[in-house]
C-alpha cells in the first residue's frame, strides 16, 4: 500500500519565528520525493495529529500557525525535539508555462514558498502576492524576496503594501507578470475570488485547498470538498482534499 | 472467446459486476458514493451508523504501510436520525445508476439494534448490513457481539423482526470457529454474510515508544488481511448456503477470484482505495474480466467456489 | 553513552539477550538448535512434540511472500519417547553456550497432554512451551484448546500437575479476548505466557483455483502477524503479570524493540530466518543495541512496557 | 519476506525425451536473476511438490528422473500443460577462475548443463564428466558437446565410455583439462568420493547437495545434511540444502 504512510521521526533542527504566532520548523532530514505543494501529518504523541504543508524540503521545514491546541504545542518545540511525519501526501502544484503568479493569504505562503523556490530554481519567472491583516502578520516576505521573486503586498489595515484584500493585487501583478498560470493558497474565500478572476483573465488556475484531515490517504471521506463548492469551481464532486488535492487544478473553460 | 460476463444476480439483485465497496470507505456522503458507482463499483456500502452522532476518535486514525492499514475511526457518523436524508439521497443517485445501496448500521446493545434497524429501513436501502464486529470500540462497548454465536445470533434475530429488509450480518475473524457464527446467524434469518471486518491489531511507534492510533488499538486490514479473509470466507462457504459478500485484503482482479474462489458471491473492496482512489473499481473489474478471459471462465458462476472442491 | 545491556532475567534465567528461537523453525535438530544458539539465540524452542510419531502434511506446506509466510507443516515430530534423546543431546548443546532450551509439546486430547509433559522432563529442559494453538491440526485434533479460557486453562492444569519445570502456555490469536485465556492459565499456575502462534489463513492460487498448501489453510507468521502479535502482547501484559514470550512477524531489532514496550519480557523470533537464514539473531541483536544507545535505553527493563502507559 | 516464495503458473512449451524414464520440460518463460546450480519447487494442484535443478533458464528448462509418483506425473505433462513454481531457491555454484571440470551422475548432468552453458558463453574451457548405469541412461550427452565441452563418459556396464564408477574419470580429465574448480552433481557417493579426491588434488570443489526439501526457504529443518555428512566434508554443521545450498564450497584445506 502507502510506503509513506508510517510515521518517521524527525528532530527539529532549527526554529525560526516568522510573526508573533507562526514559527517555521527546520527539521534534520528531508522526505524522499516531496513536491511543493503536497502536505505532511504531523503527528506528537498523546497529543495530536495535523496536516502542514511543506514550506521546504531541503530540509523538511513546516510553518506553522498557532491557531489552536496542537498547532500551539507545535511552536512550543525546541531544536533537538522530535517531531514525527508522515508523507508526502496529496498531490502538489505542476509548473505550467515560465510566468507563474503565486497567490498566499496567511500561512499560505507556507507551500508557495517551497514552489517559488523549485520554480526559481528551474529558472522561471515568478510574481508573488502576499496578503494579511496587518504588516506584523505578513509572512516569508523576505524569503521570497531574496529568490527573486517579485513581491506585491496587501494588508486590511493598510500598514503595509496595498491597503485591502489580497485578491486587489491580481490586475498589477498580472500586468507587471503576464503569467501563464496562478497558483494560490488561503481561506476558501480567497479561493474562490481568485479562481473567479483566473477565468475572467483566461488563465488555468492551481488552489490549494483545506480539508478536515483524519485519514490523509483517501480512505476516510473526512476531507471530502463541499459539494457546492466543487460546483462553483468545476471541480468533479466528491473533491478529497488529501488524494485529490490539496492542489486542485481549474482550466479557465471548466469554470461555471 | 467472448468476454467474459462479470454480472451477477445477489439476493433477487442485478449487479453489473460482483465488486461492493466496503463499509466505512470515504463514509456516507452522496458524492462519493456515486463517485465509486461511476467508476464501477456495482453496490455501494455505507459508513456504519448507530443509535447516536459520534465524532470518532480523535488523530491519528489510520497509518498504512506496505502490508495493510491500520485504522481506529471510531464509528464516526450523524446518528441514524440523521442519517436518514443521506441515505435517501445517496439511494437516489446510486438507483439512476442502477446501483444498490446496502446500509451499514451498529449499536452499542443489543436493544438499539431493532431501533436503528427501523430508522435506516425508512431510507429504503436495499439490504441493511449489520455490524456486529467492529474492533475499535470495544473499550466503549464491550467485546462485540461477533464474538460469539449466541451474541451474533442474537443481534439477528433483533434486526431480523424489526425490519422487512434483507440483511447480511458482518463477521469478525478474531473467533476461533468463524463458521459456528455463519451457522448461527443464518438460523436466525440471516439473508447474507459479509466478511470480514477488520482484524483487531495494533502498532508502536518504537522512537516515540507509544502506540501510533489514539486509540491505541485498530483493526488490521489490506493486504495483510487477505489470507485471513480467504481461510474465513472459505470456511463459511462450507457451512452455510446463503451468499458471502468476501471482504479483505483484496488489491487486484485476481485477489477478486480467489476470493470467489473462496466461495464469495460478491467482493468487498476496502483500503485498496488508497492507491488507486476511487477509481479503484475500473481497475480490478478489468483485471477480473481478463483474469477469467485468459482462464477460460464465461461466467461468474464458473469462478464461485472453484477452490472449495 | 555505554553500549547498553541486553542481557535479562526470565524465571530465574539469565539470558544474554531477549531473543529466543520461536518453536517449529528449522525442527529440533541438535545442530540446527545449536547453529542458532552460536548466531545469537539467547534461548531455543523446539519443534512441537507429540505423544506419536508424525510424518506432518505432503507439500506443499509453505509459501512465503513479501507480507508474511504461510504454513502448515504439520506438527512433523518423532513422538515424545524418540525425541527425548534428540532434546538431551540439544541441551546439553546448549548449556555449553549459557543457552536454555524450552521444549514445546502438544497433544491431540487433553489426557495426553500430562503424559507428553512427563515424558518429555526427562529431558531436562529449561521450560515446558505447551502448545494449545496450532491451527494446521484442526481437521484432525478439532478446535484448538486455546478457544476458549476454560480449556486452556483444563490444559495448563494437566501439565502443571504432571511436571515441575517452569511452563509457558502458547495462545492463539483467533479469540474475541486473549486477555481471558490468559488469565485462566496463570490461576493455573502457567509461568509464562507465549504469545501468539499462527493465524489461520489461507492462500488460492488463481491460475490453479485450488487453496495453494495440501492441508488448504494454514498459519499465518511473518511481517503481516506483527501488528495482530503487538496487540495481543499489550492486551495479555495488562492483564497478567507473568513474563510473556512475545512472538509474531518480528524482523528487526526495532520491532523486537516495539514487542518490548508491548509488554514482552522475551521476543520469539520465526519466520524472519527465511531472508537472513539462521545468522538472523546477530542481526536483531546489533539492531536492537543500536536502537536502545540512539534513544538513551541503558537497560532491557527501560524498554519493557514502555508503550503501556 | 521471499518474493520468490509464490507460485507461478507456467506452461509447457516443448517436451524432450531424454532416454527411457528422463524428459526435459522447456517452459514458456524465464525467472528473474536464476543461477545454475539454483531450484525450484514444482507443484501440480492436487498431486505433489517437489525440488528440481533448473537446467537452463532461457526459457526455464527442466530435466526429471521418473522415480516415483510426482516425478511421473511430470513425465506425463504434455506442451500446453500448465506447471507451478516457486524459485528460483537456494544458491548455486559461484564459478572460479577460467578452466572447469564438472561431473554430472545421472540426473546431476541437469543443473550441470546450465552451468556449463553459462561458463562456455564467458568464453572459459569446460570438461564434463558424465556417468550413468549404460549407455542408454546418460543424460544430455549431445548438449554438453555442441556447447563445446570436452566431454568424457563412464558407464558401469562398460556400453559407453570407460567401464566403472564416474569418478574413475577424474586423473585423466584432470589431466587434459587442468581445471582450476570442480563442479559435482549426483549422488552422495560420488560426492565424497569425488571431495575426496578434490582434497588430493589441491582443488577447491562444489558440490550439489540433495536433502527432502519441504518449506525450501530455510523455515522447516527438513533439508539439513546429515552431521557425519558435514564432518566428513568439512562443512559447519546443521547444513540446510535449501538454505545453504544446494551448493556447497569445500576448500582443499578444509577438509578433514
Ligand atoms: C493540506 C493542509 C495544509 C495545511 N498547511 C498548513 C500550514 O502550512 N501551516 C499552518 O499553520 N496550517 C496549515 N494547515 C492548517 C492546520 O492543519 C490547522 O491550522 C491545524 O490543524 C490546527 O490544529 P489546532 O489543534 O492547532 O487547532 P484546532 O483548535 O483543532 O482547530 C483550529 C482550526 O484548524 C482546523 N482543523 C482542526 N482540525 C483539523 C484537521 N484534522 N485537519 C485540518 N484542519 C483542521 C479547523 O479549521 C479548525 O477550526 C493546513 C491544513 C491542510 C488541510
Ligand atoms: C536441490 C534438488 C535438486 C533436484 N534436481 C533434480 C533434477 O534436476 N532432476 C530430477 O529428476 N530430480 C531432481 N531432484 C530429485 C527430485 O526432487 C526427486 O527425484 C523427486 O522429489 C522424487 O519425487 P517422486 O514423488 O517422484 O518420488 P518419491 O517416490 O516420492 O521418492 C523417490 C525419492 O525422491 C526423493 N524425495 C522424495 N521426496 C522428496 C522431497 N520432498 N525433496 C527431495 N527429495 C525427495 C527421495 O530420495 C525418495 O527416495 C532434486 C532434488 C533436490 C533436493
Ligand atoms: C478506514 C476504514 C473504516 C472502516 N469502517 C467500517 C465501518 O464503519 N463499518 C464496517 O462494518 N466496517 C468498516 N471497515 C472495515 C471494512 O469494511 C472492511 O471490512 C475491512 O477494511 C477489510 O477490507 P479491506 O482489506 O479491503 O479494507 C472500515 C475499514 C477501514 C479501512
Ligand atoms: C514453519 C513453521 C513451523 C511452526 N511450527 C510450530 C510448532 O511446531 N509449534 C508452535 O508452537 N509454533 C509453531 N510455529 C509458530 C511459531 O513458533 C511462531 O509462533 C509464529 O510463526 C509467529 O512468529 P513469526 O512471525 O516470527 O514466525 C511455526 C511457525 C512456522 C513458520
Ligand atoms: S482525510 Fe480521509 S479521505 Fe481525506
Ligand atoms: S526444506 Fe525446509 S529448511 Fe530446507
Amino acid at each position: 500500500m502507502n510506503p509513506v504512510g508510517l510515521f518517521s521521526a524527525f528532530r527539529v533542527q532549527q526554529k525560526r519565528t516568522e510573526n508573533a504566532y507562526t514559527c517555521s520548523l527546520v527539521l534534520n532530514d528531508s522526505l524522499p520525493d516531496a513536491l511543493p505543494g503536497q502536505f505532511v501529518m504531523a503527528w506528537l504523541p498523546g497529543i495530536d495529529e495535523r496536516p502542514f504543508s511543506l514550506s521546504d524540503n531541503d530540509p523538511v521545514r513546516i510553518t506553522v500557525a498557532d491557531v489552536g491546541s496542537f498547532s500551539h504545542a507545535l511552536n512550543q518545540l525546541q531544536p533537538g525535539d522530535y517531531l514525527w511525519l508522515r508523507g508526502p501526501l496529496g498531490r502538489g502544484f505542476i509548473s505550467r508555462g515560465r510566468s507563474h503568479l503565486l497567490l498566499g493569504g496567511g500561512y499560505g505562503a507556507a507551500p508557495l514558498s517551497f514552489l517559488a523556490k523549485s520554480l526559481c530554481a528551474q529558472g522561471n519567472q515568478v510574481g508573488v502576492c502576499l496578503g494579511a491583516r496587518s504588516r506584523a502578520d505578513l509572512l516569508l516576505v523576505e524569503e521570497f524576496s531574496s529568490l527573486g521573486c517579485q513581491v506585491w503586498l496587501a494588508t486590511e489595515d493598510g500598514s503595509a503594501g496595498k491597503q485591502g484584500l489580497l485578491t486587489a493585487l491580481l490586475p498589477e501583478a498580472q500586468n507587471a507578470l503576464k503569467p501563464e498560470t496562478v497558483y494560490a493558497c488561503g481561506p476558501i474565500g480567497m479561493l474562490t475570488t481568485m479562481a473567479a478572476w483566473a477565468r475572467t483573465a483566461g488563465l488555468p488556475a492551481q488552489l490549494s485547498f483545506e480539508g478536515v484531515m483524519r485519514c490523509g490517504v483517501g480512505l476516510c471521506g473526512s476531507c471530502e470538498l463541499p459539494e457546492t463548492t466543487c460546483q462553483q469551481l468545476g471541480l468533479a464532486p466528491g473533491f478529497l482534499v488529501c488524494h485529490d488535492g490539496p492542489v486542485g487544478e481549474i482550466s479557465p473553460n471548466h469554470f461555471s | 472467446m467472448l468476454t467474459p460476463e462479470l454480472n451477477c444476480s445477489f439476493l433477487g439483485m442485478n449487479l453489473t459486476n460482483p465488486l461492493v465497496l466496503a463499509s466505512g470507505i470515504l463514509g456516507t456522503s452522496p458524492s462519493l458514493m456515486e463517485r465509486m458507482a461511476l467508476s464501477g463499483a456495482a453496490a455501494i456500502t455505507s459508513k456504519s451508523c448507530g443509535p447516536e452522532a459520534r465524532a470518532g476518535h480523535p488523530n491519528p486514525v489510520t497509518v498504512a504501510w506496505d502490508c495493510g492499514v491500520l485504522n481506529a475511526i471510531g464509528l464516526t457518523n450523524p446518528g441514524a436520525r440523521a442519517e436518514v436524508p443521506l441515505l435517501r439521497e445517496t439511494k437516489q443517485r446510486l438507483a439512476a445508476l442502477g446501483v444498490p445501496l446496502f446500509a451499514s448500521i451498529f449499536a452499542p446493545r443489543l436493544e438499539d439494534y431493532g431501533e436503528v434497524a427501523r430508522i435506516i429501513a425508512e431510507a429504503e436501502p436495499d439490504l441493511i448490513e449489520v455490524n456486529i464486529s467492529c474492533p475499535n470500540v470495544a473499550s466503549e462497548f464491550g467485546t462485540p457481539f461477533s464474538a460469539s454465536a449466541e451474541s451474533a445470533a442474537a443481534v439477528t434475530r433483533t434486526v431480523r423482526k424489526a425490519v422487512n429488509l434483507p440483511i447480511s450480518i458482518k463477521l469478525a475473524p478474531n473467533v476461533p470457529e468463524i463458521s459456528l457464527i455463519a451457522q448461527a446467524v443464518v438460523e436466525e434469518g440471516a439473508d447474507a454474510i459479509t466478511a470480514i471486518n477488520t482484524m483487531p491489531a495494533m502498532l508502536i511507534d518504537a522512537t516515540a515508544a507509544k502506540p501510533v492510533l489514539s486509540n491505541r488499538t485498530g483493526g488490521l486490514s489490506g493486504p495483510a488481511l487477505k489470507p485471513i479473509a480467504l481461510r474465513c470466507v472459505y470456511e463459511i462457504a462450507q457451512a452455510v448456503s446463503v451468499p458471502i459478500i468476501g471482504t479483505g485484503g483484496l488489491s487486484s482482479g485476481i485477489d477478486a477470484a480467489e476470493m470467489l474462489m473462496a466461495g464469495a458471491t460478491l467482493v468487498g473492496i476496502g483500503s485498496v482505495v488508497i492507491n488507486d482512489g476511487p477509481s479503484v473499481f475500473s481497475r480490478i473489474c478489468t483485471e477480473l474480466a481478463t483474469f477469467m478471459k485468459d482462464n477460460g471462465y464465461a461466467q461468474l458462476g464458473d469462478v464461485r467456489g472453484k477452490a472449495l472442491t
